[in-house]
């Protein structure tokens, strides 16, 4: 009865032949993600994934801040579709997670009404002169991985498991607000029981913490964070999501959408300077880490090709945990082999 | 002419008209502007005489402690004038002696000490006379040590409570006068210069004795009288000096003004502790609280130590004003003790600035009070009566109303309830007219004495009784009989006694309560006291209400609106104020 | 035996008056019945009888006046099912014609005294005794004297009048404001004189809360575009139908319910009435012109209550008659063969007060049966 | 501590478990009646000073209640302590008091 009820709540996620949109604000906040899910469907899986070299936005941010106009973002959106067209694949596989509810929004919109599809069809032709084909399916990288959560697994050389207490580390998960609250079917567990990345975390061996705050947003909200004199309400979500989660002490916070990673890692730092404050019991906050930094790192990747050094709460202690070596001098070594200059470090925040 | 033993008591009495003087002249010092002023203003009208006779009456005689019970009057002026006349007939006995030569103060206080030879007719009267005002004081003081340890003689029902200081301060007060008796009736024994109770005492002694005794008992008797001089200044016994500096500069019009001064220092020396305020207090006689009466409440604020629930746990009902034997302005000082100095804020009532006034020349100004917009049958049989006799009239506060400022003056938000009475004065003023009537005792007082309007004031039963006393309310009597309740307010606090009684004798029959006029019991809903439960209230209603129905009239008057409201919420029907049953009798 | 001790005696008194202010002993002895006075014919005095007659017990029903049932008699249709009340109390009055019911109309009682333990005297204030086994105190409530809610304008503005008056009004079939004219808007405030401390009452009346969506649905009947309002503090819509006559009342008739108490009301110079209230549930002071202010007035213990229970010592609260435990002995007093029904006991509804009796009946046919 | 041109917004919810409530506890000391409120409102309805501003003393206890001191900030100076929130009261709570505490103890902020 139970299966029954639960295959509701599933959505369709294509096996393979992929085409990857890569996300703006990802490639300079966790540049290592991105690779990484690449090399992870193609060495891991094997699966056939493509990532084109003309790629661009698809105005989510400055379309969810009223900046773009409806009509500019469905333009800019079947342009994206038409590269896909031309690559010749039929899934579509946006790395953002608001590119995810654009995309979705976008193209439920067309269902509704065809009078807009027909309209971008000919913007994009006057103006491109391409064409395009609706993408067959629409699933966010999260939605691969944990489709595969089972094989990776398999392949995985470690687990989610304090390794001194030999306990299940308890782990947070957090999903992007735009990936199952705008069109609750397209998420899997819909908007009531999202499970994306519980799967993945369960499958792991980790534990689910459920506390009171859990399906909150982040705070990210676009105009609250844009305008510095709102940037206080955007803090005081992802404070209250914080105050919620931290009688049960987490070990890290796993998020899908790059919004949510980015404030959940940078506004500990914030707090910390503003008001002392962090939440865990030494002072060095909770580690938030992508779902790819996550399966690369128990896959056994180098954390600093992963871009784990590049996060504002340090992620040693929980890698220490876990028991993944890592070479403490090569933390900031560059892709050409010389050593970086060390970050500034927080006053109060410990790295 | 000079002992030794003497050293005591001129130490004493230097240090008692020292200190006196130094106290006096700080106190006279820090009185205010307004005082001075008007002390000035009634210096040169010749008020000299009445106010020594006044003091004469107060201090020595004790009249109005006599008023409240002969007894008790007799023990303090007994005291009092006993020992002010052994003074200045010791003095003229001296002075007679040394055929009018100066002599040292001790001359005359230890008179048979230095004298002996006292066989002329003249001297043996003067012994007679000392002997008897001796008596006099001693039964005083016998009364007094009988008043300590059963206040029920005096017509009390409980005495003030003493500390240690007071007490050592009483016992060598007790002790002077029989020390005088045994030293005087041991130097009579030795040299027969006593009179006809100190020599028929002397004669009861051993001779052998008296010359031994002699000497340790006059030191004695000087060590008693030193210490009770030197340490009187710092006692509830300082009151003997200060009642008359007191009573010398009310007669001069000083009165209290809204911040503590020197005036209110010397109310606070003046008060003897007697304990009256204490056998009316309905706090104490119906709720059994006996810690704030005045006599409590003057001696912490002397002594530094009053606590804030002494000062505010009072009605302000001006019992104990009333009967004060010494006409204290207690609600003044309780209100200093109330003072609430860090809350109380300017610039409070800025939305009343929008408030305009209505042009009412010829018209009278009804202001019904706060209450009255719950007591709308007072409000409807004023307008009743105005239209009767053909008089127009603008409700001040009919859709919405300023409060007049008192509540907030009791409480000790002095700048508060001063921005308040701006709002009110600035309106009546505006409104040109001449004539201000109001509803509400509380605020009746307030405009009476706190306001200065330039506009009669009036509470409506007076207003009433000058109606009726012109013959313009045209009214038909019934013989329903109506007891009248004395708003606290109204009668203690303004004097109204007799407009409304006139009031209702012309309607009604009138019955007696058990206690009324300036005896008449609170309604429990004095706004004065904030910290009073409801229950308590109620208990002092019911209090009330039984002093009221004694003589179980049909009705009970009442002519103010918090009254009228406490008895009406016990299941009593039956209480009118005096507007509607006016408007009730009318002639239509 | 303790009875015995507190009033003796009794008779020995009676001996010393001249013989004719005596009282006369009326001694009913057709035959070997037990008698059962009860006192107070409304709803509860009534039923009982009925009862203990039928369980062939010899009734004495007496009642100060001289209309049974005159508080039901008041009433126009009943809640929650809008019967009528004079069906009612007409179909009990045909009931009490039974042999074994002797009715005493006008025949206020002064007191009952116990003259042996399983003996009552029933005092009357003409002075007429009677005997009986088991005395049922049926003596019922009274409604709050409105005046003593001064600020409510009750007896000073004519706009202002009391549930009574308006249940009267219903009886009469019509409703207007002084002027004639149909009221354009009504206004209903709950709780006047019960759950006040300032008037002494701290209790729940328990019927107003119904009576006023009751009284203001039959307002809408007759007069469908009038403005209803109803000034509550808490609804208690406890009994059955009684939360689907408020739904009713807001769906069907657009009665509107404010959260709020009326604290003062001021005559208008059109002859209505101006309340002020608080809206509490938005925070803000409301005033309202009304054509009728209708107060919902509570209940009080009766005069005969109060007397009753105060000459018999078991003075419950608020001046009510209390019983022995509100759970198994609620019909009981601490007096052996006194009883208690109805609304002498508290507020109750007519359901209740029917079902109290009944219960009053059967209690009292278990004691005489043990006698 | 960093300044960066914004700080952390306050909940406009009512965020009870990590309020203090200990002036709470002392009002309910000082005037235990205060505990008795059943919110019905008359004392705002009849309120003198009601009748000129939006002052709503019903509301003021209520913020009291939750600690929200920030919120009532002067309100509670527009009332003219005229008692008739007392005189109405249906369950005798003793307002006028009341207000007095109130302005003591949060004098003390």
């Amino acid at each position: 009865m139970s299966k029954r009820y639960w295959n509701q709540y599933q959505k369709e996620i294509a096996d393979d032949r992929y085409f990857y949109e890569r996300s703006c604000i990802r490639q300079s906040f966790f540049p290592g993600s991105e690779a990484a899910f690449l090399k992870i469907l193609r060495e891991e899986l094997g699966k056939d994934i493509h990532d084109d070299v003309n790629q661009h936005t698809c105005t989510g941010i400055g379309y969810h801040s009223d900046v773009v106009p409806f009509e500019t973002t469905m333009t800019v959106v079947a342009r994206l579709f038409s590269l896909m067209t031309q690559a010749g694949y039929e899934n579509y596989v946006p790395s953002c997670v608001t590119s995810f509810g654009v995309f979705t929004e976008i193209v439920e919109t067309w269902k509704e009404q065809p009078a807009l599809l027909e309209k971008t069809r000919k913007l994009l032709k006057e103006t491109t002169g391409r064409e395009f084909n609706i993408p067959k399916n629409i699933v966010h990288p999260s939605d691969i991985i944990y489709k595969f959560r089972f094989e990776l697994r398999d392949r995985m050389k470690y687990r989610l498991v304090n390794r001194y207490t030999g306990k299940p580390l308890k782990v947070v998960e957090h999903i992007g607000c735009h990936y199952a609250k705008i069109f609750p079917k397209h998420g899997v567990g819909n908007a009531e029981f999202p499970y994306v990345l519980a799967g993945m975390i369960e499958a792991w061996g980790g534990e689910v913490i459920d506390y009171p705050e859990r399906r909150h947003c982040c705070g990210f909200g676009f105009r609250q964070y844009l305008v510095q004199q709102n940037r206080g309400y955007s803090l005081a979500n992802t404070q209250k999501k914080f105050e919620s989660m931290q009688p049960y002490e987490p070990d890290f916070i796993l998020t899908n959408c790059p919004g949510c990673s980015m404030f959940m890692d940078k506004w500990q730092y914030v707090i910390a300077e503003m008001e002392n404050k962090t939440y865990d019991k030494d002072g060095y906050g909770i580690p938030v880490l992508t779902y790819e930094e996550l399966a690369g790192l128990l896959l056994g990747y180098d954390p600093w090709t992963l871009g784990l050094q590049l996060h504002q709460v340090q992620s040693e202690r929980l890698m220490d945990k876990i028991g993944i070596p890592y070479n403490k001098n090569e933390k900031f070594k560059g892709v050409s082999g010389k050593l970086l200059p060390y970050p500034e470090k927080p006053e109060h925040l410990k790295v | 002419m000079f002992h030794p033993f003497v050293i005591p008591f001129c130490i004493g009495t230097v240090a008692l008209f020292g200190i006196i003087g130094i106290k006096f002249t700080r106190w006279i010092k820090s009185l205010d502007r307004k005082q001075i002023t008007i002390f000035r203003q009634h210096f040169l009208k010749g008020m000299f005489i009445p106010a020594i006779k006044e003091m004469l009456l107060e201090g020595l005689f004790h009249r109005k402690v006599t008023r409240f019970s002969r007894r008790l009057g007799f023990m303090h002026r007994s005291i009092a004038l006993g020992w002010f006349l052994l003074i200045v007939v010791g003095f003229i006995e001296a002075t007679v002696n040394l055929k009018g030569k100066l002599h040292a103060p001790w001359y005359a206080i230890f008179y048979r000490f230095f004298e002996h030879d006292q066989f002329t007719a003249s001297s043996r009267v003067f012994a007679d006379i000392m002997d008897a005002l001796l008596i006099y004081v001693l039964i005083g003081i016998g009364l007094a040590v009988a008043k300590s340890l059963y206040a029920g003689i005096m017509g009390l029902r409980k005495t003030s409570k003493l500390k240690l200081f007071d007490a050592v301060l009483r016992y060598s007060l007790w002790l002077i006068f029989p020390l005088r008796l045994f030293s005087e009736s041991l130097t009579a024994c030795l040299y027969k210069n006593g009179g006809f109770l100190t020599q028929y005492l002397g004669d009861l002694f051993n001779p052998m004795f008296a010359s031994v005794m002699e000497l340790p008992a006059w030191t004695a008797y000087s060590i008693a009288l030193g210490l009770f001089f030197a340490l009187m200044p710092f006692s509830r016994y300082m009151h003997i000096f200060t009642e008359l500096l007191l009573i010398f500069f009310r007669k001069y019009g000083v009165k209290e003004s809204e911040q503590a001064t020197g005036y209110t220092k010397m109310e606070l020396s003046a008060c003897s502790r007697c304990g009256i305020c204490i056998e009316n207090c309905p706090m104490d006689k119906v709720l059994g609280v006996d810690t704030i009466q005045p006599v409590y409440y003057l001696r912490d604020v002397r002594n530094r130590v009053a606590k804030r629930i002494t000062a505010d746990n009072c009605l302000m009902c001006n019992q104990c004003q009333s009967d004060c034997p010494v006409g204290i302005d207690i609600s003044s000082l309780r209100k200093f003790g109330r003072n609430k100095q860090e809350l109380d804020t300017h610039d409070n009532y800025q939305y009343l600035d929008k408030i305009h006034s209505f042009n009412a020349i010829g018209r009278v100004v009804y202001f019904g009070g706060c209450m009255s917009h719950l007591t709308p049958g007072i409000v409807e049989s004023m307008k009743k009566i105005f239209d009767a006799v053909g008089q127009k009239y603008w409700m001040m506060d009919e859709y919405r109303s300023i409060c007049c400022g008192r509540p907030l003056l009791q409480q000790g938000f002095i700048n508060q309830a001063a921005e308040l009475r701006r709002k009110n004065t600035r309106l009546i003023i505006e409104s040109h007219s001449k004539t201000l009537v109001t509803s509400c005792p509380i605020c009746y007082q307030s405009f009476k004495n706190e306001y200065h309007l330039p506009v009669r004031v009036m509470h409506h039963t007076e207003y009433i009784a000058m109606l009726m006393q012109l013959g313009k309310l045209k009214v038909k009597p019934s013989d329903l009989k109506v007891a009248y309740h004395d708003p606290c307010e109204l009668g203690r606090g303004c004097g109204i006694y007799e407009e409304p009684r006139r009031v209702l004798r012309e309607l009604v029959q009138l019955v007696p309560a058990e206690r009324e006029g300036k005896d008449s019991m609170c309604c429990g809903y004095n706004l004065g006291n904030t910290c009073l439960s409801l229950e308590s209230q109620m208990r002092l209603r019911d209090a009330s209400w039984q002093n009221l129905t004694i003589n179980h009239p049909d009705q009970v008057a009442t002519a103010c609106p918090m009254c009228k409201k406490a008895f009406q919420h016990a299941s009593h029907n039956s209480v009118k104020d005096i507007a509607e049953i006016v408007a009730e009798h009318l002639i239509q | 035996m303790k009875d015995k001790k507190e009033r003796p005696g009794e008779r020995r008194t009676w001996s010393l008056l001249p013989k004719a202010l005596r009282p006369r002993i009326e001694v009913q002895t057709q035959e070997e019945r037990p008698v059962v006075a009860i006192i107070g014919a409304g709803p509860a005095g009534m039923e009982a009888a009925i009862q203990i007659a039928r369980q062939s017990c010899q009734v004495l029903l007496f009642e100060a006046n001289a209309d049974l049932a005159l508080n039901l008699q008041n009433k126009y249709k009943l809640f929650p099912d809008m019967s009528d009340a004079q069906t009612l109390a007409q179909g009990m009055m045909l009931a009490l014609e039974h042999p074994l019911i002797t009715v005493y109309r006008q025949t206020p009682i002064k007191h009952v005294v116990q003259v042996e333990n399983f003996h009552w005297q029933v005092f009357t204030e003409d002075n007429r005794v009677f005997k009986a086994t088991a005395v049922l105190l049926c003596t019922g409530y009274e409604v709050f004297d409105a005046r003593r809610k001064e600020e409510l304008g009750y007896g000073i503005y004519n706009g202002v009048i009391t549930s009574l008056e308006l249940e009267n009004m219903f009886k009469q079939e019509h409703i207007s404001t002084l002027t004639g004219d149909s009221p354009k808007r009504v206004v209903f405030l709950q709780c006047v004189g019960s759950r006040d401390e300032k008037v002494g009452n701290r209790y729940c009346s328990k019927v107003c809360c119904v009576t006023a969506v009751k009284q203001a649905i039959e307002l809408k009947r007759m007069h469908p575009e009038t403005e209803v309002y109803v000034f509550y503090m808490d609804l208690r819509m406890w009994g059955k139908g009684f939360e689907e006559m408020y739904r009713v009342a807001q769906e069907q008739y657009n009665i509107r319910f404010v959260r709020g108490r009326i604290s003062e009301a001021a005559g208008t110079f059109d002859g209505g009435v101006q309340i002020k209230a608080e809206d509490t549930l938005i925070g803000k002071p409301l005033k309202m012109r009304t054509d009728l202010l209708v107060l919902m007035l509570g209940m009080e213990a009766s005069c005969g209550t109060k007397q009753l229970a105060k000459s018999c010592g078991i003075v419950g609260d608020y001046g009510f008659a209390g019983s022995l435990d509100p759970h198994l002995n609620d019909n009981h007093t601490h007096r052996k063969g006194l009883f208690l029904a109805g609304t002498c006991k508290r507020p109750m509804s007519l359901t209740d007060v029917i079902a109290d009796a009944r219960s009053a009946a059967m209690e009292i046919i278990n004691y005489l049966s043990k006698q | 501590m960093k300044s960066f041109g914004f700080s952390i917004a306050k909940p406009r919810s009512l965020e009870i478990d990590g309020e203090s409530l200990e002036r709470l506890h002392r009002l309910e000391e000082k005037e235990p009646s205060f505990k008795r409120c059943f919110n019905c409102g008359g004392c705002t309805a009849t309120c003198s000073a009601g009748q000129f501003t939006d002052f709503n003393i019903r509301r003021v206890h209520n913020l009291y209640r939750w600690g929200r001191y920030q919120e009532l900030g002067e309100e509670l100076r527009k009332c003219m302590l005229c008692g008739k929130c007392t005189l109405v009261c249906p369950r005798g709570v003793n307002l006028r008091h009341l207000i007095v505490s109130m302005r003591e103890l949060l004098n003390e902020l």
